[in-house]
């Protein structure tokens, strides 16, 4: 395979992808992303002026694999659907090569190897104009803002979950569960003693022990079971009480 | 004025577009005027009216506000032109932008749906699983059953935060599809 | 139009005025003048007066909304008079949003059904107790018979509100974990 010597320019961040090149063998490339294979057919053909109803289809899938051929020259990993589209540009490229009247159906119709492949050109490209119009339509949307939270949210917010969230849901709640299996069989036991000997040093030191943070430092949930005796035990036997200043709020052991 | 039976005691149009104005605001979305006509027990055609009276004051009123229809009801928010100082008061910056493949996969999904994941790939011509995920995650598509074919695959549709994002009042207020065509024909 | 020095370009007071309403509006709190001014780079006095020329505004308008000072700031709430309207409006409304306790409780039900209580609490690894109430409280899911084991505990199953809710036909329409396999991979 023949080296080329390309001299590449790159800005990985602006909005659209963009190649250039001055010289058969200097290549400018500013990489946002193409969208796609079809994304970026789209652009090889306007690049070239080409008439999409009459694609020279030769020179665009060079130009198409010295793009794919770049990429991997970059380490730059390409969907799978990049060269599947070489594939298919080939075919049609070597299709374009044979007699015509080798695709000539039964009433003689002759039928354009590159057909199918500009029909969904034609296809995608309403999409890609759609899909500018919802950006522009979502940057005059970001410019409107509504009224500020007012009491009666907090009371009577909408119940807005959808399927996707209960099986999202569901998923972390196994992940978790994996979790905290694996972790009970590598931690060793704490035994209420220890606990009970962890718990007065921090409250004898601290003058209170925030509950909430105490177990959330807990790992398992014997351990939390261990915590939780503990705090009963500690209550009735020492000086020391249960506060908690609102409902549902912080719950607080203090030295009395 | 419109109201002169004097069954319960009718209210005045102009009692009818402060509530209205009053509900607006406090709904934390869009209100219908089907909702309106139900809390206030008025006839719909009348509060529809009173709606748009109000809308009319908030225009002609050169204030910060508006009211508008979004989503199948009415809103108030912020107008515009005053983007750049509520910015810089909530101390926010535009949202993230979706990329472009999420807006792709986006177009499709709004004019095909209900669609299922082939069915955007072939469109697209690459696979979107990432950009699907993307928009769940926005909330900006849901899931809408499955079809029945082989593999009986999930369908996707856009949402009710689709429309508040983009502004729509429904979805037949996207321009048609065809009218994108065309752009490259020539 | 009480500036007419043009040293940087002055804003009209109409403009302040409408700038200071889209302004409270957004706010979560009473915003205070100062806020407001500093947000503005606008005199303070300037901004009061703006303040109060909205004010007498709202008054002179009629309409369903005021604005008032509070709590040192300024704040834009619905008139007294309307309060029946809108708490009738705000009973309406569907109900508080799912905990995430009682969401995970919910997809536990969904996916393992008939489930029981210590099922669900092997899973999720927390006690579920006030999850399933609310969830049996708002129908979503229903008892479905006790189990044959130990002490015969209840099991639990979605409700048909389940399906009506989530917009699914039936059970099998419930995404399943390979719909989603590829979405979630990455």
């Amino acid at each position: 395979m023949e080296q080329q010597s390309e001299q590449l320019t790159f800005d990985f961040y602006t909005e659209t992808p963009h190649i250039s090149a001055e010289s058969p063998d200097e290549i400018k490339l500013e990489l946002g992303a193409f969208a796609g294979p079809l994304d970026l057919l789209l652009y090889l053909i306007k690049q070239e002026k080409a008439n999409i109803f009459d694609i020279p289809i030769a020179k665009i899938t060079d130009e198409y694999l010295k793009y794919i051929r770049l990429m991997k020259s970059l380490d730059i990993s390409l969907a799978g659907d990049f060269i599947v589209m070489s594939a298919t540009l080939i075919e049609i490229k070597s299709k374009m090569l044979l007699p015509r009247e080798i695709f000539a159906d039964a009433a003689g119709e002759i039928e354009d190897p590159r057909r199918e492949l500009v029909d969904r050109l034609l296809e995608y490209e309403k999409f890609k104009a759609a899909a500018q119009m919802l950006y522009e339509r979502s940057t005059v949307e970001q410019a409107v803002f509504p009224r500020g939270k007012i009491e009666s949210d907090e009371t009577n917010a909408e119940t807005n979950a959808t399927v996707f969230d209960i099986l999202t849901v569901f998923q972390k709640i196994l992940a978790r569960h994996k979790e905290e299996v694996q972790m009970e069989i590598e931690r060793e036991e704490v035994s209420l003693a220890d606990m009970l000997k962890l718990m007065k040093q921090r409250i004898f030191t601290a003058k209170e022990l925030n509950l909430l943070d105490f177990f959330a430092e807990i790992r398992t949930r014997r351990e939390l079971v261990t915590a939780f005796i503990a705090i009963l035990e500690i209550v009735r036997t020492e000086s020391v009480k249960l506060t908690q200043d609102v409902t549902f709020g912080a719950i607080t052991l203090k030295k009395v | 004025m419109d109201l002169e039976n004097e069954e319960k005691k009718p209210r005045e149009i102009s009692e009818i577009v402060a509530i209205v104005e009053a509900l607006i605001f406090v709904a934390d979305e869009p209100i219908t005027v089907k909702n309106l006509a139900e809390v206030l027990g008025e006839d719909r055609e009348f509060v529809q009216s009173a709606v748009e009276h109000l809308r009319d004051e908030y225009d002609e009123r050169d204030g910060g506000l508006q009211i508008r229809a979004l989503a199948g009801g009415w809103q108030i928010s912020t107008k515009t032109q005053y983007h750049e100082e509520v910015r810089a008061f909530l101390k926010t910056r535009p949202n993230a932008k979706l990329s472009l493949a999420a807006l792709e996969t986006l177009s499709v999904i709004a004019y095909k749906q209900p669609v299922t994941v082939p069915e955007i790939l072939e469109i697209r011509g690459v696979q979107s699983a990432s950009a699907i995920k993307t928009l769940l995650d926005k909330r900006l598509i849901v899931a809408k059953g499955r079809k029945e074919t082989v593999g009986r695959p999930m369908m996707y549709g856009t949402s009710k935060d689709f429309l508040l994002q983009f502004g729509l009042k429904d979805l037949s207020e996207l321009p048609s599809i065809e009218d994108f065509e065309d752009l490259l024909g020539q």
